[in-house]
């Protein structure tokens, strides 16, 4: 059949979108009929803003191969980003919810995407856990300031001061982002579909890039960096396109995750949650899209699934991490998946092995 | 003078991280992974003392002993349930369990403990000296973990760097098949170092708690990640990196706070750490190890 | 101070070019036109240690030429620095006529230069063809715009790399492996892959470390004939390090013998074989080369 | 442990459902603001279960979620309990989720009384003094403790009336919303009051364990008093270290100051004359007070424990609840939007007043803004007890 | 001395290792001679326990290694040089010298030190050389000096003679036949058939994970087809 005719790549590319679109049609399908608990549908969106995220990641983790622990001070870049984007809009009388969103989407992706390359360039200098904490700095520093950002609008245009609200200097004005409190009084603009069309625009662009001339040269640098250069690869240049793409779609991200909710505080962006979204890329598999996406949405409706248990939800949470992180490699676990490859491979023989005879 | 006060105040803090910072890059620069969970060991140790102390009315060294001795247990138990299937696994694999783990302590222990603080002064009861009529202290504790520190920094640097079970220990982290060609026993070599690593971070737990005195489930993590950062700054593996990384960075979060304002205190002291690395790309005692091509 | 630690940073000291009488074996064919490789009072040190030392070569545009030595000689140090993976402490460089001072190992890939690696260095997660593509990275551009778009010139360039992958796959009769990925391949194959890649970059010196390493007969035998056969379809020039005497007698037209980082001998084969000083170094007293 | 029970409280409690009220709660039960959460999940389960001990015809059935203090996980515990059918939400604790949960009851119309959420931006509709705003007014939702403003223009009268301090040096904690709304609000007064601030210190979440800098800049400005707008925790570090390096100046703190005198192994000598504003204290005599302490540290509560201010406000909250549903006359039967229009039409009408453990003893108010009037207690420790203050 | 019966190795889906069976007797060199990927490192893998049999068995000295771990394998002196050398690029080289005599009592540590010294004298040089920079040939020296330094009983060699230059290999195989005259058995895995089998008393062919010849060094040398696919007709 022809499917199984395709190129792995093709296959799991087409498999990837099919999630995504699939996934989609049977939610709002259930949705028609009533059948989604408040529960579920309260996280949809925040679902989707965890796929593109965990997607996002994978660029710079999966696919460059750099460890990243600051991608949530991207997603709050863009986050912030989209609120005061919006706030202006708002203000300039644009009705329009799509367009709100789609602008603000659009600036929060670039700004975050500027950060993000900003960022890059001297962290590009370094190589691996060097590489990882200075995103973490990055991502801490980020935080820190946006505790002692007050921004705000109001006819007269933009206010903004790092001492505190009343310091901004507006009348009749909306105060935008208030320090700690962050951005109050967001209006909720984020939907489903606009979350659905979020993921598939970050899953086309990285799965594209992945697929591509550079997407090729990223992953050679990866496998080895010495080599890639020997054929006349810039190195630095490929693991800047990849952290600063990543960058701007987790700013994108950011924008969908923050309209969703009518406040946003900068300490919600912290290093636990560039962990919890690595948790999701390294779950799902290194490079692997579809993957993450799968255990992105797993892993963000456990908690509520665990709910029932209350106190013991975390431990649970916690245990089940472990597991599913440890039982792959048990011995018991092998025997079987051996077992079963086996049998698939009877049909199609494994690379190594034909190329054990090919060498003849 | 106020500069002097500060320093010491940041020297203080200093070797909390570094003393934290030691047993993180042991495990780091030998088992190769980063365990996030260490600072939960951390905070797991200050319990047991504190419990030993203030429920079982032991005498503080008594409690010190026995978190050592829990925490070492622990760290191995941890090991052999969590991490030691994921030998061959790659390292962020091991990274998420060990975050998995992390939770776990910090979940358990607020089911076990309550999520009230529990404070935590009556560990080392020595006056603290004050000098220049007050106004420069420096706490008992304070010395006691400066000393402290370097103690444990000179007594891993002798034991990895002479003795036969610590060379076994760098065999491992280099090429774990080829120390079993040796004749060395990976599995229990590993579990040595998660040993050492763990009792390391049950005497930091104590210190840090004698010297911030609150305790909740959450205590360790912070702090964890602090360490990591000074173990990365001071060079991955080398550990008189750790604990050098670690009193800078409490001198620089110190003097950051005392020169360019309390607001921005942390945003600075990461960046300083980013201008450190960028100046000294594989940390300030890590040597750069040429790949041969 | 090792070129892999940090970009352009250390500063080489250039010393005076010394116009050297070119001591160089080239073949006649090559004498018209301008040498593909001069290196001139080439040298680096390593802590003290003077790893190569003056090396003076001149290899022709079509020329096959050997690099052999004892272990530890330099030989693999003389390809770092053609390849600015280290940079010379001394001498200069010239890649068909141009200075590469200051370039780093991509850009002196660009300039011409392509080698393989004694211990194997492939792309080993991807397939065979894409490291191959990956070689052909600067052969053909296609923007970052243009692929994430999907836009027609991407769909076109992506054919042109396909089809051009598995012509140079067919040179080592390949092309049945090109969807396997080459970590997985047997040795043998990974070290002709390696070559195919160096080849991908259409370079016009190759450099090939210690090729037939690993390889029993029947597989070297295979290998001399495909070399030459590059030699002749490109015409690009070859330089080679082995200690297969088999191989370099019978198909290198000049060799250089190192020896603790100093050239102690060169000249063609026959020369070479009788050369007492490079018999007590490296041949031995053996069947030296049965040729 | 109290946890051990917590688990129950997961689950829905009280009498059958139908013919009682679903009352919701949220707060963190986990991380590290679950003192707090724990201290409302037991206080309103205490409360809920002496209503439906003394069996009158208001009942209620209770289901408490925990948001670990999280924006995000506090809007899917709301979800979840509509799922569950709650029809008012006392709730959430802490400020920020509580801002984002308001939103979601006002969208819903649904009545929402929260113990502890105390920033303006949870009700909502405060224009500042130059008319800016930050969030639309959300009707549906009250307050049981002070607002943010409220606290830090008390404290700052308080102490230009009693005269407390000449020269006042404040830390707080710019990583916290509950903190930094305080400190802003008492800068403002203390200005037109002119008192004289000489330092202003902040400090983080991420770096709470070192105040030696704060300290040493508040004694060099020679404050004779620290306002300490901030929770009790840090603030039992920051007594240890001023002890250590000789600093005594007065200490002023304000409501999540309570609970210092309970922290275990903490040496209250340290906190002696230290002075807050606080609606409720754990020792206090009246016998109201005595026999919700005495309930909360039992067994099937908080075993142990000792109520903070977050469990008496959220006790309150209930009998706060069940003193309009009686004056309203709504009944269990009711869709939650009409339950909420009358419960609010009750809460803001004049004849509509409520006395507990918080209200120090007076009749508490609730303005159309959603605010709570009552009066702050002066307090001071004296011999590891809390006095009214003169 | 050793007895592999029937053993079976996998990678995964790959069935590298099918019902090989061979021994080794006291005292002898025996060669493993096969094309790339043949299986013959996968072999030796296997004996020294880096890889796990799923079927047969293996007896070294009445001992049996099926399922006894590494570490101890190497204790019981039977002591595998790699492929590709596997030396411990941070250490250097004396340092590499002492972890190969881990199992070793101290006081045997120093003369073996002198004797695999006065076999490589390059390594003497370099002794206090981070293993890692040293060069491909000085590396695979110190692998094999490395192995030495375990006294073993059986050592068995991965393609020893790879990357050397040809005086070098011609020392290798001379260490070879002192380490037989001494009495060491081997077990010789070679690309170098020529050579490997001019050493060996005894040899096999492996082919695509099989057995498929076996004789003696002379027999195997003049097989025809051993000369066709080994020795390059
Ligand atoms: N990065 C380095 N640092 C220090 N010494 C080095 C470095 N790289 C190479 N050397 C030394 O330089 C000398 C030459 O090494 P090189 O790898 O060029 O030898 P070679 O001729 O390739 O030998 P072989 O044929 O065994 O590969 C060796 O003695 C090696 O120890
Ligand atoms: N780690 C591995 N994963 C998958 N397949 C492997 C692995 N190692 C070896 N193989 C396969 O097992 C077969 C035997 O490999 P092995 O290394 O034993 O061959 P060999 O005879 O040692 O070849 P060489 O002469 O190149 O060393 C080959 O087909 C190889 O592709
Ligand atoms: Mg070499
Ligand atoms: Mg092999």
């Amino acid at each position: 059949m022809g499917f199984m005719h395709l190129k792995p790549q093709t296959r799991s590319t087409v498999i990837t979108y099919a999630i995504v679109i699939v996934a989609f049609i049977v939610v709002t399908l259930l949705d028609g009929m009533g059948l989604i608990s408040n529960s579920l549908s309260g996280q949809l969106v925040p679902i989707c803003a965890y796929v593109s995220l965990a997607v996002s990641l994978n660029l710079v983790v999966g696919v460059s191969g750099e460890l990243s622990l600051g991608h949530a001070g991207f997603m709050s870049v863009g986050a912030f980003t989209g609120v005061i984007v919006a706030g202006c809009l708002a203000r300039m009388g644009v009705e329009s919810e799509l367009l709100l969103f789609a602008g603000s989407a659009v600036v929060g992706a670039v700004v975050a995407g500027i950060i993000g390359f900003l960022v890059g360039i001297p962290v590009m200098r370094l190589r691996g856990d060097y590489l990882a904490i200075v995103t973490l700095a990055f991502g801490e520093i980020i935080k820190n300031l946006l505790n002692n950002f007050y921004i705000g609008v109001d006819d007269a245009g933009l206010h903004f001061s790092m001492t505190d609200s009343s310091s901004l200097g507006m009348s009749q004005g909306t105060i935008l982002i208030n320090g700690p409190k962050g951005a109050v009084g967001i209006d909720k603009i984020s939907t489903f579909v606009l979350g659905v069309v979020v993921v598939l625009i970050t899953v086309a662009v990285v799965l594209n890039l992945m697929h591509s001339r550079d997407g090729r040269a990223i992953m050679a640098v990866r496998d080895n960096r010495i080599a890639a250069e020997s054929v006349g690869i810039n190195t630095t240049k490929y693991r800047l396109i990849a952290f600063t793409v990543a960058s701007a779609l987790a700013g994108m991200a950011g924008v969908l995750y923050a309209m969703n909710y009518s406040t946003v505080i900068p300490s919600q962006f912290d290093f636990n949650q560039s962990i919890l979204i690595l948790v999701y890329v390294v779950l799902g598999g290194m490079g692997n899209i579809s993957g993450s996406i799968i255990s992105a949405a797993f892993l963000t409706v456990l908690p509520e699934v665990l709910r029932p248990i209350n106190n013991y939800r975390m431990l649970i949470y916690a245990v089940v991490l472990i597991l599913v992180m440890v039982v792959p490699h048990t011995k018991v676990y092998q025997r079987a998946a051996d077992a079963l490859r086996e049998r698939f491979h009877k049909a199609a023989p494994k690379p190594a092995a034909e190329g054990g005879e090919a060498d003849e | 003078m106020e500069v002097l006060a500060n320093l010491i105040n940041g020297m203080s803090l200093g070797s909390v991280y570094a003393i934290i910072a030691l047993g993180y890059t042991m495990v780091y620069g030998i088992a190769k992974m980063l365990n996030f969970a260490h600072g939960d060991v951390i905070m797991v140790g200050a319990y047991i003392c504190f419990c030993s102390v203030s429920y079982l009315g032991l005498p503080a060294i008594a409690g010190v002993l026995l978190s050592i001795v829990g925490c070492t247990v622990l760290g191995i138990v941890i090991e052999r349930l969590a991490y030691k299937p994921l030998r061959s696994a790659p390292s962020l694999n091991v990274l998420i369990t060990a975050i998995g783990v992390s939770y776990f302590l910090q979940n358990a222990a607020l089911l076990i403990m309550g999520s009230d603080p529990k404070s935590f002064s009556s560990i080392i009861s020595l006056p603290a000296l004050h000098l220049f009529d007050g106004r420069l202290t420096i706490s008992a504790t304070a010395v006691i973990t400066i000393l402290a520190c370097v103690v444990i920094m000179v007594a891993l640097t002798m034991f990895t760097g002479k003795t036969k079970m610590g060379k076994a220990m760098r065999a491992c982290s280099e090429d774990r098949d080829a120390a079993q060609l040796m004749g060395i026993n990976v599995n229990s070599t590993i579990s040595m170092v998660f040993a050492i690593g763990s009792g390391l971070a049950a005497i930091a737990g104590v210190l840090m708690c004698a010297a911030y005195p609150t305790l909740m489930p959450t205590t360790g993590s912070m702090p964890g990640i602090k360490a990591f950062t000074a173990a990365v700054l001071g060079g991955i593996g080398s550990i008189p990196g750790a604990a050098l990384g670690g009193v800078l960075l409490g001198i620089i979060e110190i003097f950051a706070r005392a020169y360019i304002g309390t607001q921005l205190a942390d945003a600075v002291v990461f960046a300083v750490l980013i201008v450190m690395l960028l100046i000294k790309p594989a940390g300030l005692l890590g040597k750069t190890v040429s790949e041969k091509v | 101070m090792s070129k892999l630690t940090d970009f352009g940073k250390q500063r080489r000291e250039t010393t005076k070019m010394v116009p050297v009488p070119s001591v160089s074996i080239m073949p006649e064919r090559d004498l018209g036109s301008a040498p593909a490789l001069e290196c001139l009072h080439l040298g680096i040190e390593f802590g003290g240690l003077k790893a190569v030392d003056d090396f003076n070569v001149t290899v022709g545009k079509t020329e096959i030429c050997g690099l052999i030595g004892p272990n530890g000689a330099g030989k693999t140090t003389v390809f770092n620095l053609l390849t600015k993976v280290y940079n010379p402490t001394h001498g200069t460089i010239m890649v068909d006529g141009k200075d590469t001072a200051g370039m780093n190992p991509a850009k002196v890939n660009q300039l011409g230069v392509a080698r393989t690696f004694q211990n194997i260095r492939l792309f080993n997660t991807m397939t065979v063809e894409e490291n191959v593509m990956v070689g052909l990275h600067n052969q053909r551009h296609c923007g970052l715009a243009t692929s994430v778009l999907r836009l027609p010139h991407h769909w076109k360039s992506e054919r042109w790399y396909h089809e051009r992958a598995l012509e140079l796959l067919d040179i080592f009769d390949m092309t049945g492996l090109a969807t396997h990925e080459a970590g997985s391949l047997p040795y043998g194959a990974q070290r002709r892959l390696e070559i195919v890649r160096a080849l991908a970059t259409n370079p016009k010196l190759l450099l090939l470390d210690e090729p037939a390493a690993g390889m029993n007969p029947s597989e070297t035998a295979d290998l001399m004939e495909n070399i030459v056969k590059i030699r002749d379809t490109f015409q690009i020039a070859i330089m080679l390090i082995e200690h297969d005497m088999n191989l370099v007698m019978n198909i290198c037209e000049g060799l250089c013998v190192l020896n603790f980082g100093k050239i102690i001998a060169k000249g063609t084969p026959e020369e070479i074989q009788q050369n007492e000083a490079v018999i007590e170094a490296y041949l031995g007293k053996q069947k030296g080369g049965e040729a | 442990s109290n946890e051990g029970d917590g688990s129950g409280a997961g689950s829905a409690s009280g009498s059958a459902s139908g013919s009682a009220f679903m009352i919701g709660g949220i707060g963190p039960t986990t991380g590290d603001a679950a003192i707090y959460g724990n201290g409302v999940r037991i206080g309103a389960q205490i409360a809920i279960d002496e209503i439906n001990a003394e069996g009158g015809d208001i009942q209620f059935d209770y289901n408490f979620q925990d948001d670990e203090n999280d924006a995000e996980r506090s809007v899917n515990a709301y979800n979840n309990l509509k799922d569950w059918g709650m029809q008012i939400l006392m709730g959430t604790v802490t400020t920020a989720p509580c801002v984002a949960v308001s939103a979601e009851t006002n969208a819903d119309n649904l009545f929402q009384i929260t113990p502890s959420g105390s920033s303006t931006d949870v009700i909502g509709g405060q224009p500042d003094a130059d008319g800016n705003i930050a969030t639309p007014r959300k009707e549906n939702v009250f307050q049981m403790c002070f607002t943010d403003p409220n606290q830090g223009a008390a404290s700052a009268q308080y102490i230009s009336e009693q005269q407390l301090g000449t020269k006042i040096a404040i830390i707080y904690n710019n990583s916290d919303t509950y903190s930094t709304g305080i400190y802003q609000s008492f800068l403002a007064e203390a200005s037109e009051l002119g008192l004289e601030i000489v330092s202003e210190q902040a400090f983080t979440n991420d770096s709470a364990t070192d105040f030696s800098v704060q300290l040493n800049a508040a004694r060099d400005a020679e404050a004779d008093l620290v306002f300490l707008p901030i929770y009790y925790t840090p603030i039992s570090l920051i007594l240890t270290q001023a002890n250590s390096m000789g600093y005594a100046p007065k200490w002023f703190g304000v409501d999540g100051m309570d609970g210092i005198l309970t922290v275990e192994g903490f040496d209250t000598s340290l906190a002696e004359g230290a002075m807050l504003l606080t609606p409720f204290v754990a020792t206090a005599t009246d016998e109201a007070t005595q026999s919700f302490v005495e309930k909360y540290q039992s067994a099937d509560y908080g075993d142990g424990e000792t109520p903070n201010q977050f469990a008496a406000d959220a006790y309150d909250c209930i009998y706060a609840l069940r003193a309009a549903i009686e004056q309203s006359g709504v009944t269990p039967d009711m869709d939650y939007s009409d339950i909420c229009d009358a419960l609010v039409e009750t809460f803001t009408s004049e004849d509509f007043s409520f006395t507990g453990l918080t209200t120090a003893g007076e009749a508490a108010t609730w303005s159309d803004t959603g605010e709570i009037s009552k009066q702050p207690m002066g307090m001071v420790i004296e011999d590891g007890v809390y006095m009214p203050l003169a | 001395m050793l007895s592999v019966y029937n053993i079976n190795v996998w990678y995964g889906a790959i069935h590298a290792i099918k019902n090989v069976s061979f021994e080794v007797n006291d005292g002898e060199t025996v060669a493993l001679i096969g094309a790339n990927g043949a299986g013959k490192s996968t072999t030796l893998k296997t004996l020294s326990g880096l890889l796990r049999s799923r079927s047969g068995s293996i007896k070294f000295m009445g001992e049996d290694l099926m399922h006894m771990p590494a570490e101890k394998i190497v204790q019981n002196g039977l002591v595998h040089v790699p492929e590709g050398r596997r030396i411990f690029q941070q250490m250097t080289v004396e340092e590499n010298l002492d972890m190969g005599a881990y199992t070793q009592p101290k006081e045997s540590i120093a003369e073996n030190l002198e004797r695999v010294y006065a076999q490589f004298p390059r390594l003497k040089e370099r002794r206090r050389q981070v293993a890692g920079t040293l060069s491909g040939g000085e590396q695979q020296m110190l692998a094999m000096g490395r192995g030495l330094m375990a006294n073993p009983k059986l050592l068995m060699l991965d393609e020893p003679s790879m990357g050397l230059a040809p005086i070098l290999v011609e020392q290798i195989f001379e260490i070879i036949e002192s380490l037989h005259d001494a009495g060491t058995t081997i077990l010789l895995v070679e690309q170098n058939a020529q050579m490997a089998l001019s050493v060996a008393t005894r040899g096999y062919v492996l082919e695509t994970g099989r057995i498929t010849l076996s004789g003696t060094g002379q027999e195997l040398l003049h097989n025809d087809d051993v000369r066709k696919a080994y020795l390059g007709g």
